[in-house]
């Protein structure tokens, strides 16, 4: 009653090795994948040393540093929600109105400037979060309801826009245009939010709830994640953000301008995307969120340094590159081979 | 389409009525916003009031019906208002050939940007949203290179009697719309197209797995949709009497999705309601008509739309079954 | 007045038809020299010059604009590698970079035809450390000439308005309804063409009442649409006030869709674009205000003068022509 | 004295009253089994005593306290633990977090400290034969892995109760040891368990108490020693015994009658992918079932989907009929009459929110219609024969399959695979998780189709299924094919001496 048994010993040690080398590569590979925005910043940025002479100085790169610093801001709450699984279209409109509250609250001093749009978007952030998390209505939708409905908010505050409220505080103002070894406060700030945001995502509970949330929502529910509460809070934090987006950018411009953010909640969801995080949600890093918005920032810088190109070429620049960006993230991704 | 109702016991229940009125939420609030506007604004009902509101609508709801195809399949397509510049900066261009020359080249731009799209979608793999985010932005530059960033008029007859012509006493314009939807809702019922695109919506994996071959299915969703953009952006160049590659088709993504939505079709895919479209679009339409005839400032304008959007789809919403 | 303006400069020749003309400085206005300013002499000719526009090259009056500066740049032989253009896209927040990016790449003049009047603060602090000249084109910078900025050249918006509304007001016998289509929201030539024309409308002609006011948003489809939404509410209107001539060119296609006759309703537009011109020829239009987009040779004629120590008056308001039934085919050539 | 206890709850859903008046107590070290057919309420039950939902009416007690779960949450903390019948876990996290998740060692700044974690998961899914890198995604892990993970989270902490809902339904007989192993440990300990299974030997081997249910309500609760293994069925089934007796438990006949010189119907040959698949050979001819058998892991799923189109090989042959297949895509693989029932029926089998007529019709669309369009009356006609014959229980056509219980999801299934009329049938868990009385079902089909000249492919976990069902058994390990057993060698002994072998052989290679 002996079984016919094929010379089993090679194939099967083959694979077994096969398997091990495998994994090895896998793990490059996916090293790759999630730094792969950092890998193609780095070559974009080298491109741009050698061919313009200007972006070498410290006071270009200071200058795309501050200018990105908004969307930055926006771009950390935008990876948080969407490694939820979630989409905040909201963030633009929020931006502009933290904008306004916070040129008009600079009368009442610095504290004030920044505490009224964080409390003002931040509410809006949870009425976004709790209409997502409790009737379960999609985000996109959701949201795209916010966006217009902070939007129309804004226009109503600054009479149909406008009225531009100028910061009315010196020391707001050069919390805007002063800088600290060169570089601009607004980054320094952001520096010290996204390592707070870092933290919070990879190394706290909070930070898992949030992957787990986006991995799979029922899995996480039965496994004890909060996660209602949790959905709340990344919405919350995306408004927040964008509150303090705002804020800053009323610092440096001196004013509350009610004609900025229109699709700026595009900006940050392709910045977050060439970042690595996955839209669908359960995988995506902060450091690859960096990448993506800098990335988007010294694009349009080296559309600068070259000088003379028309509007719409640049538009056109833009989207190819945005093309072959995620294009490239994507093979990358799929080098992975994930059954 | 496959909403089944419980069998409940006779009389008036409340169970029937919330089962109606997802389903039927959107015409409702239709006829209480008519209701009010008959009351409250003068000249509401008359014919050429609502030969407006329908023209209006028109280009919106041929964008939304592509719209709604692809979010059937669980995608979205945020390119359609670049397509539709795209269409209007070529139309000029080909005029001198004749009107059928100049439809046939942003027809055939439109296959081309969905054939990218889809390709983006289908073969590559990105999500929608992203593939379709490059050519929302790269498409309209192409457009502003095409035409030199110049409005330019259009004095061609025929071009301007499909914008503004009228057939046995309906705008062309309204026509045009009314075949498209009767076409989309034919696919939808009818063809195994449209079958194919549902079930790729519901389960892309067991679709693929049945043999459905997917992935023709999701580039020739997306061509259609950008074909329908591409006849939305033309019949604004015949509507306008000029073609403004920078102006045309602004930001109509968003009110297509939310016609789409507010129409009872799912993001999540799977199931798609052509006509709670048109009503979705329509619905929009009245609200902003609404605002503007009673003359009151755009941010209000701005947060009742929103409020709307959230009350539709808030009765609209799945109820949570597994 | 308004009127004095009305002659072109040299009127004729091809390549200086609509060339703009400054009003002559009332005495008393305060003028800035370089010495005030405190910057260094700049040959322009070697310079590394500056412009930024504000939004994209897609309609008649950016279009004219960019061309200008560039073409008056090219006529004085800058040589095109030192003149950077960039182009905000109508984001402002683009638009502040663009220019710092420019400050950070040394150019030493700079020319701005600014998205919004407010939110130079921190374009003004770089600026004004490098001592690089700010010329603010076609809409003014809220700050201090000659410290932040160096001067203004445009026209007076709110004084685009207050001509529109003496022209309505003229073309209405100062009696009957009329429908304002706003420009964007926002926008600060929105606020002002509208403060302007409301104020003068008010003092001039009261019996013109204002009965709708809604945003076409500088678009001719959105000006059609909401003049389609108006007729079918406001049959009885007597005129349109467009805020430019792309929605009065969409609100005369409205007219047309809704049966009506050229002057059934009285169109006055701002801006002076070919089409709103001929409009005018063709009955549709009463009149146009100009707002002269042409303000290359204006703006180089002022940074030389600058630079050669010359005072510069802290805003350099141009005449706008008018354009009515008088002068609309004669002067067809100088509308952009 | 009770340790969790339900008196007459009630869960109704739209529709479904899943629970009717249950009554439910588990005592301290009890292994107590919940059995009942598809859909008869036991997930649902379970769900209410772990906070997941909450009742319509009736009281829940816990250490006779009556006790309110809000959340899976506030029951895991009072010491219930559970493992659902679904494997829910998070597939794209790592497997340690998934070990961890909600509960993870922190440093003394409140931030987790991941080095312990990831040791300490190392050690603890060692103890359940889990031997891989606990820093690799869940999600690459075979599903039998991911249900070990899943039972050491729930045991790992400190619980009183253990609720496990099918937790064998993808382990292999080894793994099945563990988990016994572990209830064991459980029992010795006093911790209380819920065991809820559709195999019965196992029910017999580890548990003390039944409790049966059938349409929502307690048929009948007892010792389960006292209870014999048919009266059981008929209970479950709600039908006599002697119908039960007549009818057998499983439904395969024997063996099929095949021509021995048949020229085969599929040929697989060489088929190979990258650290997955290596030269795998084997032949089916009409009328005969195939066998695919192996540990976890062993890439019998992958061989299924490679033969079928949908995963990627470098090289290797398939041919159906003498044909080869150019460039096999699920595409192809459907026209040439290779019909794949994925193992997850969920995530690639059914189409939930589309009705049970679209499901069965689906792959055969263009077969139905004529220029594009579907023709109404030909799906009709299709699909009421598929559910006459496979005796779907439907409330019609068109209702949603998402709503069907899941015996007859996997019907519906095996409709659509039918209807496009296939030359070759591959199964992958055609039976997982489906009650006795639809398995049966099931597998009488099987045989039937084979009878009918059909080639089929059968993968099962369950040993017994696979030789009664299969004529010969290829033994596959590591991706690859270690050994063939047929006709009189075709036995649960030869099935694991196979697998042993092989085992040994790579395991003294390994060192
Ligand atoms: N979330 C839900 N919404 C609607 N109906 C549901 C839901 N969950 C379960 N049901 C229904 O309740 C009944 C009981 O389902 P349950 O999952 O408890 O069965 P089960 O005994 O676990 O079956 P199986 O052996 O197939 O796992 C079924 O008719 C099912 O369709
Ligand atoms: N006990 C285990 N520990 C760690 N990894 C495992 C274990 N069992 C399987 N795996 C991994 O899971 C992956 C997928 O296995 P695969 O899907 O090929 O299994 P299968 O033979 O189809 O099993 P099934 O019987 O579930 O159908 C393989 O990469 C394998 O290395
Ligand atoms: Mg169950
Ligand atoms: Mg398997």
């Amino acid at each position: 009653m002996t079984p016919m048994v094929s010379d089993p010993e090679a194939p099967a040690a083959a694979v077994a090795a096969d398997v091990r080398r495998a994994e090895r590569t896998d793990r490059v590979v996916s090293l790759v994948q999630r730094q792969g925005a950092l890998a193609v910043l780095v070559v974009v940025v080298l491109v741009a040393t050698a061919s313009f002479p200007n972006f070498r100085s410290f006071d270009n790169a200071a200058t795309v540093l501050v200018a990105a610093a908004p969307l930055a801001l926006i771009a950390l709450g935008m990876t948080f929600v969407i490694i939820t699984g979630g989409i905040d279209l909201s963030v633009g409109s929020l931006y502009v109105l933290g904008g306004v509250v916070s040129a008009y609250a600079s009368q009442w001093g610095v504290l004030p400037a920044f505490l009224a749009p964080l409390v003002i978007c931040g509410l809006v952030g949870v009425l976004n979060g709790i209409l997502i998390a409790y009737t379960r209505m999609a985000p996109f939708i959701v949201t795209l309801a916010a966006l217009l409905g902070a939007r129309g908010l804004m226009r109503a505050i600054s009479d149909e826009g406008s009225t531009t409220y100028l910061v009315q505080s010196d020391a707001f103002r050069s919390f805007g245009t002063g800088s600290f070894l060169g570089i601009g406060y607004p980054v320094w700030l952001v520096v010290v939010v996204f390592a707070l945001g870092m933290v919070l995502l990879a190394r706290t509970r909070f930070g898992h709830s949030v992957y787990a949330v986006g991995g799979s929502e029922d899995a996480a529910a039965l496994m004890g994640v909060a996660v209602r509460r949790t959905k709340v809070w990344v919405y919350v934090m995306s408004g927040l953000l964008a509150g303090l987006a705002g804020a800053i950018n009323a610092a440096k411009l001196g004013s509350g301008v009610t004609v900025l953010g229109i699709g700026l909640e595009l900006d940050a969801i392709a910045a977050v995307v060439i970042g690595g995080t996955l839209l669908t949600g359960g995988a995506g890093t902060i450091t690859g969120t960096i990448a993506g918005v800098l990335l988007l920032g010294v694009i349009q810088n080296m559309i600068n340094q070259v000088g003379n190109v028309p509007s719409s070429y640049q538009q056109l620049i833009s989207g190819g590159f945005l093309a072959v960006v995620v294009v490239a993230q994507t093979y990358l991704a799929k080098l992975r081979r994930v059954t | 389409m496959t909403s089944e109702s419980v069998a409940t016991r006779p009389g008036v229940d409340l169970a029937r009525i919330k089962a109606w009125l997802p389903a039927y939420g959107v015409y409702a609030a239709i006829v209480l916003l008519v209701l009010y506007n008959v009351a409250f604004t003068p000249n509401f009902l008359a014919w050429g009031n609502l030969r407006i509101q329908l023209i209006q609508v028109a280009p919106v709801v041929i964008v939304a019906l592509g719209m709604a195809l692809v979010i059937g399949t669980e995608g979205i397509d945020l390119s359609v208002g670049s397509v539709m510049a795209l269409a209007a900066a070529l139309i000029p261009l080909y005029l001198g050939y004749g009107v059928i020359a100049a439809i046939l080249i942003s027809l055939i731009a439109g296959v081309l940007v969905g054939l990218v799209n889809g390709t983006l979608v289908a073969r590559v793999g990105l999500q929608p949203i992203v593939a379709t985010l490059a050519l929302f932005v790269g498409g309209r530059g192409l457009a502003l290179v095409i035409s030199g960033g110049q409005l330019k008029d259009i004095g061609n007859d025929d071009l301007i009697f499909l914008g503004s012509g009228d057939f046995l006493g309906l705008p062309m314009l309204v026509w045009i719309a009314a075949l498209l939807v009767l076409v989309v809702a034919f696919i939808v019922r009818r063809t195994v197209f449209g079958r194919r695109l549902l079930a790729i919506g519901g389960n892309r994996p067991a679709t693929e797995l049945a043999g459905v071959p997917v992935k023709r299915v999701l580039i020739t969703v997306y061509v259609i949709c950008s074909v329908l953009a591409s006849i939305a952006g033309l019949l604004a160049v015949a509507r306008i009497q000029s073609s403004d590659a920078s102006a045309v088709g602004l930001l109509i993504e968003l009110s297509a999705i939310t016609a789409v939505v507010v129409g009872g079709t799912p993001l999540t895919g799977g199931r798609v309601r052509v006509l709670g479209t048109v009503a979705g679009a329509l619905l929009m339409q009245l609200v902003v008509a609404t605002m503007i005839k009673h003359n009151l400032p755009s941010s209000s304008t701005e947060m009742v739309q929103a409020a709307i959007i959230l009350i539709a789809v808030y009765a609209a919403r799945e109820r949570k079954s597994r | 007045k308004s009127e004095d303006g009305d002659t072109p400069a040299a009127g004729g020749a091809a390549n200086s038809a609509g060339a703009q003309v400054a009003q002559s400085a009332a005495p008393g206005v305060p003028t800035c020299t370089l010495e005030q300013f405190g910057g260094s002499k700049v040959d322009l000719k070697t310079a590394k010059i500056g412009f930024s526009q504000s939004e994209k090259e897609a309609n008649p009056f950016r279009i004219a604009e960019t061309k200008s500066i560039r073409d008056e740049a090219a006529k004085l032989g800058i040589p095109s590698a030192n003149l950077q253009t960039t182009n905000a896209n109508s984001q402002f927040n683009k638009q502040i970079s663009d220019v710092e990016q420019m400050l950070d790449s040394g150019v030493q003049l700079l020319v701005i035809a600014p998205l919004n009047s407010d939110g130079w603060d921190s374009v003004f602090a770089k600026a004004s450390a490098k001592k690089v000249p700010i010329i603010t084109i076609d809409r003014k910078i809220n700050a201090t000439p000659c410290k932040d900025y160096l001067t203004f050249i445009g026209s007076d918006f709110e004084e685009q308005g207050k001509r529109a509304a003496d022209k309505m007001a003229a073309a209405l016998g100062n009696k009957g309804s009329v429908a304002i289509l706003l420009g964007a929201p926002g926008n600060n030539v929105t606020t002002l063409r509208t403060k302007g024309f409301k104020d003068q409308i008010a003092k001039i002609a009261p019996d013109v009442k204002i009965v709708f006011e809604q945003t076409g948003q500088f678009s001719r489809e959105e000006g059609q649409k909401v003049t389609e939404q108006l007729l079918q509410s406001k049959s009885d209107i007597n005129g349109i006030y467009a805020e430019n001539d792309e929605m009065g060119l969409g609100a005369q296609v409205a007219l047309t869709g809704a049966g009506k006759k050229a002057g059934d309703v009285k169109i006055v537009s701002i801006d002076g674009t070919k089409g709103a011109v001929k409009a005018i020829s063709d009955g549709w239009f009463s009149s146009v205000i100009e707002s002269n987009p042409r303000f290359g040779p204006l703006a180089f004629e002022t940074a030389t003068k600058f630079f050669n120590g010359e005072p510069i008056p802290a805003d350099i308001i141009i005449s706008d022509r008018e354009y009515d039934e008088s002068n609309a085919k004669t002067d067809l050539a100088s509308a952009y | 004295m009770a340790l969790l206890e339900v008196v007459d709850v009630a869960k109704e859903f739209p529709g479904v009253r899943a629970l009717d008046g249950v009554s439910f107590a588990l005592r301290p070290g009890e292994v107590h089994a919940l059995v009942g057919e598809n859909g008869a309420g036991k997930s649902t039950l379970i769900k209410v005593l772990t906070g997941v939902y909450q009742p319509d009416g009736g009281e829940l007690r816990y250490r006779d306290e009556p006790v309110r779960f809000g959340t899976p949450m506030d029951a895991q903390r009072a010491g219930i633990s559970t493992i659902y019948q679904e494997v829910n876990l998070i597939p794209l996290m790592s497997v340690a977090h998934n070990l961890f998740l909600g509960r993870e060692p922190r440093t003394r700044l409140g931030l987790l400290d991941e080095g312990r974690m990831y040791r300490e998961a190392g050690e603890i899914l060692r103890r359940y034969g889990v031997t891989t890198d606990v820093r690799r995604q869940l999600g690459t892990l075979a599903l039998g892995a991911q249900q070990m993970v899943a039972l050491a989270r729930a045991v790992m902490i400190d619980a009183k109760v253990v609720i496990m809902d099918e937790p064998t339904s993808s382990l292999e007989p080894r793994e099945v040891e563990t988990l016994f192993g572990v209830i064991r440990d459980l029992h010795a300990q006093g911790i209380g368990i819920v065991y809820v299974s559709h195999r019965l030997d196992e029910l017999y081997r580890i548990c003390d108490t039944v409790t049966i249910l059938r349409d929502g309500r307690v048929v009948h609760t007892g010792k389960l020693a006292e209870l014999e293994r048919i009266r059981l069925v008929s209970l479950m089934l709600g039908r006599d015994m002697s119908a039960v007796r007549r009818e057998g438990f499983t439904g395969f006949t024997g063996e099929h009658a095949t021509a021995a010189d048949a020229a085969p119907v599929l040929e697989v040959t060489g088929l190979t992918s990258r650290h997955k698949l290596h030269d795998i050979g084997f032949a089916v001819r009409p009328g005969e079932v195939v066998g695919l058998g192996g540990l976890l892991g062993a890439g019998r799923s992958e061989t299924i989907k490679a033969i079928g189109g949908a995963y990627p090989v470098d090289s290797g042959t398939v041919a159906v009929g003498g044909k080869e297949l150019k460039r096999p895509t699920t595409v192809r693989a459907v026209r040439a009459g290779i019909a794949t029932q994925p193992e997850d029926r969920k995530a690639e089998g059914i189409v939930p929110g589309l009705s049970v007529r679209e499901n069965i019709a689906l792959a055969v669309l263009p077969r139905l219609s004529r220029f594009g369009l579907v023709s109404d009356r030909k799906i009709d006609e299709i699909v009421r024969t598929y559910m006459d014959r496979l005796q779907i229980k439907a409330s019609g056509p068109d209702q949603r399959v998402g709503d069907l219980s899941g015996g007859n999801q996997q019907k519906v299934l095996l409709a659509r695979l039918l209807a496009t009329r296939p030359r070759v049938l591959l199964l992958d868990e055609p039976t997982r998780g489906i009650d006795v009385g639809a398995k049966a079902e099931v597998q009488s089909l099987i045989d039937e189709l084979a009878g009918e000249g059909l080639g089929v492919v059968l993968v099962s976990s369950d040993a017994e299924e696979l030789i009664e069902g299969a004529d010969r058994v290829v033994v596959l390990r590591d991706g690859a094919v270690v050994g063939e057993l047929r006709g009189a060698d075709v036995t649960t002994e030869a099935l694991l001496e196979t697998i042993a072998a092989a085992a040994v052989v790579e395991d003294s290679g390994d060192q």
